[in-house]
């Protein structure tokens, strides 16, 4: 039944795409959260697909339900300019249509010819991860060999926190 | 097992650290609460109504927390001490070490905890002795300004100690060592609005210092020979040195507890510490400080018997053992005599302190610790005793004169009572404690193979006479004698003290007597081979021929016999005494501490004076007046002169011509900028596909 | 579970990086240029879990690695949108291509 | 049917047989080669979810029922009483009167977010239902990070609700958003903190295990006493801020925005609001009850009592395991109902500051209490 998971990751990488196109392209800058939203969840589901269930999780709980939430608020509290992709649009932006393009292309190339070396030497990459189990051990080196990273992280966000509410909030209200 | 008599060792050392730090905190919020109201003479002595004995809420909560924290050590200490005798340990070291940082230069030097057999004994001596001296400062410190600061420091002064105690190395000894002098001049000096106060803590640390330096050489050099400081591991090591480096190292060692247990001739400091408050003289003479020097001997007492061993000849390399036990009988002698013409009994005291530590130090020196550790428990026991009653009769009568008290044996029944107990321990009579401890003691030295032993013996034969006749002389002169008419009234007012003024002295004395029950030798037990077999497992005592307490007893009985017959029925002899023109020189030249204290000042004076003279001559004739002023003034200038050249031509040119370049440049490259970030990530993204292009090409190449 | 041939996730993240790329390149809208480095942060989180899903050695530090960046990106985004809000007060606007204040005029 | 207590398992059985069964019957096709064990996991999830989520769902028909019977009694009114026994049908009465309607919206309203937000929510509340233990071995997906799934979820509703209350153009509407998006995630941190007492004793997000351990070893909200019954209230009034009941509807205050985020929609969009805000209230009591009252466990075991062996029979019997979460459920919503009708609404400022400064650092004293006793435990 390979094909069958096969397809639905085609499906679900080809909405992505589209929704990120959405988020870029849309009129309004709300709409384009909404969309970014979608894309997010978007890749939270390759994540299941990539065997790294607790990720998903993570990602939506901290992506949709944390950082969207910000930049819905920011939007609403910066006002928002209309905007739209058209021909002139096109016009204006060749250059940077072109060197997009080009990127997407070279980077695929990249990666694609890196992974074809790897297949020259036969060692095919193939998915390692099972679902099963799978959340306990990387808890337990979350816990054990990366012990780190959590502390890190901790001073990271409380910094970063400080920081925001230090640059938002105005000086008579310091 | 192991593991929980190290938890208790740990437990016992850090529970005064702690009381000592929450204190040393809010000692500082008080005094930052206060502003530092400067303390002096006159808001110190408050007087307070006896009846209306009321601690403040900051007293309460300063003094418990002080007395609960030395609880919990002596808690502890009897937890291990439990712990350790009744699990068989004879000779066996417990400890945990840490490598001190790690630093290749301190390799083998260790941090850790030593339990056994004699830092436990030592241990419960202060532990207990601490505790009960605690008790008695909560009322004696009542109504001082410094009373957050004094207990603060009294916790520490504690800690340190019991540090000391459980050091496992030469190198942590000495650290607590160091600690110990440090707190004790925090201590000397607590009242420092008193001249006199900072005066002593001053000499005190400097005295001490001059022995530091011995004991600080002497182990460095230990350290060099044998490439370790461990108390454990030291034994086995020392066998690799000879007879001389032995000897040296143990007389240096020596210096240091000369200085500390106030030995010849830096002894004179310990008098003049009695400028600090009373618990501070009791606990720094029964258990502390003065003791610390007794129990590093004892604690290093494998080094002096290493020095010790073989034939014993003066001609030859081993005199380490000789040396102590010669300045120890000296001290010994010369402090009981002055303590014979002292007229403040906190002195008395002191210089008896310092006549009963050198008979400890004369049994090391005999080459017996159990005798002087045996010494050591009684002497710490009614010496806090003393100092306590002493604080408590100063404390009513205000005064430190015994001529100016007298016949107060009525007016104060509970500290008299406990004070004869400690007196008649001091003395030595018959049956009680101070009388087996040194008989043990002279016993020792009357058998021992130290050049000159039967002098030695009778040098302390005549001490303990001199002893017998001062206690009996100030007991007699304090409680007994009437008072002279212009005293009358200061006398009558006196009465005993509040709970904590009495009762600590009153435990103390029962402790006294149950000492003394216990060291009766039985035929079932007896209570110095009993020690003798925890401290040094394998050697056996001498039989004690019975004419030596006999000889001893009437000696003792001989002294109080003529101290009552001197000072209460016959004082005119004694008056007739004073006038005699051969006393008068001796008793002046004593009275003046033998003028060790001018004979020390001129050494350390004289000399240093001459020769700063003579650099100060050097100083200004020839380095001022030829090279300062002719060479090197106009060297510079010269060098100058061609400095100035070389700035104005070359490095400004230099400097210009790169802000010119600088600025061309900018002008040119300023357009490029357009402040737009949109520009900018496109050039970003336009470099990182050209980037990975070049990448995809190699790759492709390959 | 062996059926996704790792060239899918991979070209998903290259196809995401390089529409962030065009966003940051292309947009006004300052917000608009922090959503489209949220995609650009999503596909170098892809390619992380990626090669490490399908590392043969089963090391996860990969995902580890992940982790970290969802976490960066929360302070990353907090931190952006305060500055921008503030510069919406100073301002009036977030329009980037009116913003040159840097620039010598 | 061997016997009523090897029903509940006998059926979950079944229901993994049936998928298993058809792709043997595929397989008799040619060019169709299928793994019976590993390809039908997927579908017996999905079909699991189904079975259970329907039945959640038609049990949810009475909880409003339950509700308005409730807040009538104790308002002295008898409530619904014409459609159906007791009024037990009003609600479908009530869906069917909704859906019936004509299905309109504002003229200035962006499309997109105003059925994006609808969809989102709807899809959400449903697919919430997915890891929830029904009774030993029934469960739809029985997944490692079950309540990690059930937060990523619920995460979404804040996002929707903004963009509803946006696309509505209406100011009540984005003013209700706003309070709605603040409410939730002001509410979130406490509530993340309270499970985190929990999780220190499962060991495991998995909502099986949670239960699991609860039944071999005591309710949680018993133990380590008081750091987790503090985790419990607090659970418990951050869930019910989180959906939105009295006195916590500030979003929706009548009084002064109308109807909040929901103003603008009608007809079968109001009808499926309604839906998604019951269901996230009965999942809401659900998440208590599998959290700190023992899920489907029948009685509590408490620390150093021996039972009888035939209270351990009761507690292993799955129909009664069953009954006894539904049961627990009902009282849930009877004591959501009660809160409801006894308390008055909170202010909008007093709200917000009550979750950051009160139960905020309330949470983080009962996760210090829990890590003690677990410290202790361990030691």
């Amino acid at each position: 039944m390979g094909w069958f998971l096969e397809a639905n990751f085609i499906l679900i990488g080809i909405i992505t795409i589209l929704m990120a196109f959405g988020t870029l392209s849309t009129k309004k800058v709300m709409r384009a959260a909404a969309f970014l939203l979608l894309t997010l969840v978007g890749v939270a589901l390759t994540y299941l697909f990539l065997g790294f269930e607790f990720l998903m999780g993570i990602q939506i709980t901290v992506y949709a339900g944390g950082i969207l939430i910000l930049f819905l608020f920011s939007v609403l509290l910066t006002g928002h300019e209309e905007f739209k992709m058209d021909l002139e649009f096109a016009k204006e932006n060749i250059v940077q249509i072109l060197i997009s393009i080009l990127l997407f292309f070279t980077l695929t190339a990249l990666m694609l010819s890196i992974y074809g070396n790897y297949q020259l030497t036969g060692n095919e990459l193939v998915l390692q991860a099972q679902t099963k189990g799978l959340t306990q051990d990387f808890s337990v080196a979350l816990f054990s060999h990366f012990n780190y990273v959590l502390p890190i992280l901790g001073v990271l966000l409380f910094s970063a926190m400080l920081g925001s509410v230090k640059l938002v909030l105005r000086e008579e209200e310091l | 097992m192991e593991s929980e008599i190290i938890y208790y060792a740990l437990g016992v050392v850090t529970s005064p650290f702690i009381g000592s730090l929450i204190l040393t905190i809010f000692a500082f919020i008080h005094y930052a609460k206060t502003h530092g109201h400067e303390e002096t003479e006159e808001n110190n002595h408050e007087e307070h109504e006896e009846h209306g004995l009321k601690y403040t809420p900051l007293e309460n909560f300063v003094s418990t927390i002080g007395i609960l924290s030395i609880f919990a050590s002596w808690v502890f200490m009897l937890l291990l001490a439990i712990k350790f005798f009744t699990t068989e340990h004879h000779g066996a070291f417990l400890t945990t070490s840490y490598d001190f940082f790690g630093f290749p230069v301190t390799q083998n030097i260790q941090v850790g905890l030593l339990v056994d057999a004699l830092s436990v004994y030592m241990g419960l001596i202060v532990t207990t002795l601490a505790l009960l001296i605690h008790m008695y400062a909560r009322e004696y410190m009542h109504g001082d300004k410094g009373y957050p600061r004094f207990f603060a420091t009294f916790n520490f002064f504690t800690g340190i100690m019991l540090s000391l105690v459980f050091s496992s190395s030469f190198f942590e000894l000495f650290i607590f060592w160091e600690l110990v002098g440090l707190s004790s001049y925090l201590l000397i000096g607590f009242w420092i609005f008193k001249p006199s106060a900072a005066h002593a803590a001053k000499k005190a640390f400097l005295y001490n210092k001059v022995g530091d330096v011995a004991l600080l050489s002497g182990f460095l050099i230990l350290y060099k020979l044998t490439g370790t400081l461990n108390f454990m591991e030291l034994p086995d090591k020392i066998h690799n040195l000879t007879p001389l480096q032995t000897a040296l190292i143990s007389v240096l060692i020596f210096g240091g507890v000369i200085g500390k247990s106030a030995q010849f001739p830096l002894y004179t400091w310990l008098a003049d510490a009695m400028e600090g408050p009373t618990p501070v003289s009791a606990i720094l003479h029964s258990s502390t400080m003065v003791k610390a020097g007794v129990y590093m001997v004892a604690r290093v007492f494998f080094l002096y018997w290493q020095a010790h061993e073989g034939e014993y000849n003066f001609a030859g390399d081993n005199w380490a053992l000789a040396v102590v036990a010669w300045v120890a009988a000296i001290t010994a002698l010369l402090a009981g005599l002055q303590a014979l013409v002292e007229n403040e009994i906190k002195r008395i005291l002191a210089y008896s302190t310092v006549s009963q530590i050198s008979y400890m130090v004369l049994a090391l020196g005999a080459g017996s610790k159990t005798a002087a550790m045996y010494h050591l428990l009684s002497h710490a026991t009614f010496k806090a005793l003393l100092f306590l009653t002493a604080g408590a009769v100063i404390h009513v009568v205000h005064t430190n004169n015994i001529w100016e008290m007298g016949n107060l044996r009525k007016k104060i029944p509970k500290t008299f009572t406990a004070m004869l107990i400690g007196a008649i321990g001091l003395s030595g009579f018959p049956g009680i404690s101070g009388f087996w401890s040194k008989d043990a003691v002279l016993a020792t030295v009357y058998y021992s193979d130290v050049p000159g032993n039967k002098i030695l013996f009778t040098l302390g034969v005549v001490t303990a006479f001199i002893t017998a006749l001062y206690t009996t002389r100030f007991i007699i002169v304090v409680f007994f004698r009437e008072p002279t008419p212009e005293n009358i009234e200061r006398v009558e007012h006196a009465h005993d003290g509040g709970f904590f003024l009495t009762i600590p002295p009153l435990i103390m004395a029962a402790l006294v007597i149950l000492e003394s029950l216990t060291f009766i030798p039985t035929p079932i037990f007896k209570f110095e081979e009993w020690l003798m077999e925890w401290l040094e497992p394998g050697v056996h005592a001498h039989e004690v021929a019975l004419t030596l307490p006999i000889l001893s007893a009437i000696v003792v009985l001989l002294g109080i016999g003529t101290g009552i017959y001197l000072y209460y029925y016959n004082y005119n002899i004694l008056a007739s005494l004073n006038q005699n023109k051969v006393i008068i020189p001796i008793r002046e030249f004593i009275a003046q501490r033998y003028y060790i204290d001018k004979v020390l000042y001129w050494i350390a004076n004289v000399p240093a004076m001459i020769v700063s003279r003579l650099l100060q001559d050097i100083d200004i004739k020839i380095i001022d007046r030829t090279i300062i002023d002719t060479w090197i003034v106009k060297g510079s200038l010269g060098l100058a002169k061609i400095s100035d050249v070389f700035d104005q031509g070359i490095i400004d040119g230099i400097v210009n011509g790169v802000w010119m370049i600088a600025l061309t440049l900018g002008r040119a490259f300023r357009k490029l900028q357009t402040g737009i970030v949109s520009n900018y990530a496109s050039i970003f993204a336009a470099a990182l596909v050209i980037f990975l292009g070049y990448v995809n090409f190699l790759i492709f190449i390959k | 579970m062996t059926a996704i041939p790792i060239e899918y996730p991979l070209i998903l993240s290259s196809a995401l990086f390089s529409l962030g790329v065009f966003g940051v390149i292309t947009q006004k809208n300052a917000v608009r240029i922090l959503i489209a480095i949220e995609l650009i942060i999503n596909a170098a989180n892809i390619n992380f879990v990626t090669f490490a899903s399908y590392n043969p050695n089963a090391d996860i530090s990969g995902w580890v690695f992940a982790l970290f960046i969802i976490a960066v990106a929360a302070g990353e985004a907090a931190i952006g949108l305060a500055i921008f809000i503030n510069v919406f007060r100073n301002f009036g606007e977030i329009n980037v291509k009116h913003l040159f204040t840097l620039r010598e005029v | 049917m061997s016997s009523p207590q090897e029903f509940f398992g006998n059926i979950a059985d079944l229901i993994r047989g049936i998928p298993r069964d058809i792709i043997l019957l595929l397989n008799r096709l040619p060019y169709v080669h299928l793994d019976p064990e590993n390809d039908v996991r997927g579908v017996i999830v999905i079909l699991m979810t189904a079975i259970l989520a329907i039945y959640g769902l038609t049990n949810l028909l009475l909880a409003p029922w339950l509700e308005r019977k409730v807040m009538a009694r104790m308002m002295g009114r008898r409530g619904p009483v014409y459609v159906g026994k007791f009024g037990l049908l009003q609600l479908i009465a009530d869906i069917f009167k909704l859906i019936s309607k004509e299905d309109t919206m504002p003229m200035t309203a962006d499309k997109f977010g105003f059925n994006l937000a609808i969809f989102m929510m709807g899809i959400a509340t449903i697919m919430s239902f997915a890891p929830i233990p029904w009774a030993r071995g029934v469960v739809g997906a029985n997944m490692d990070i079950g309540l990690l799934y059930v937060f990523a979820v619920f995460s979404v509703f804040p996002p929707a609700m903004l963009l509803g209350g946006w696309a509505s153009n209406s100011k009540y509407s984005l003013i209700g958003g706003f309070r709605a998006a603040a409410q939730l995630v002001a509410y979130e941190i406490p509530m993340m903190l309270s499970i985190l007492g929990v999780l220190i004793f499962s060991g495991s997000l998995n909502l099986m295990t949670i239960v699991e351990e609860q039944y071999s070893n005591g309710w949680y909200v018993y133990r380590a006493f008081p750091g987790l019954f503090i985790a419990f209230v607090i659970f418990l009034f951050a869930s019910l801020a989180e959906t939105e009941r009295t006195p916590f509807d500030i979003p929706e205050a009548e009084g002064e925005l109308v109807m909040g985020p929901r103003t603008e929609f009608s007809g079968w969009r109001y009808a499926i609001i309604l839906m998604v805000e019951y269901i996230h209230m009965y999942v809401n009591v659900i998440l208590v009850i599998v959290l700190f009252l023992g899920g489907w466990d029948v009685i509590p075991v408490i620390h150093g009592v021996n039972y009888p062996e035939f209270l351990w029979m009761i507690k292993d019997n799955r129909l009664i395991q069953f009954l006894a979460f539904n049961v627990k459920i009902y009282i849930g919503v009877f004591f959501v109902t009660w809160v409801r009708v006894s308390f008055p609404r909170f202010r909008i400022d007093q709200f917000i500051e009550w979750g950051w400064k009160t139960l905020l650092p309330l949470s983080f004293i009962a996760l210090g209490i829990v890590v003690v006793y677990a410290g202790l435990l361990v030691a």
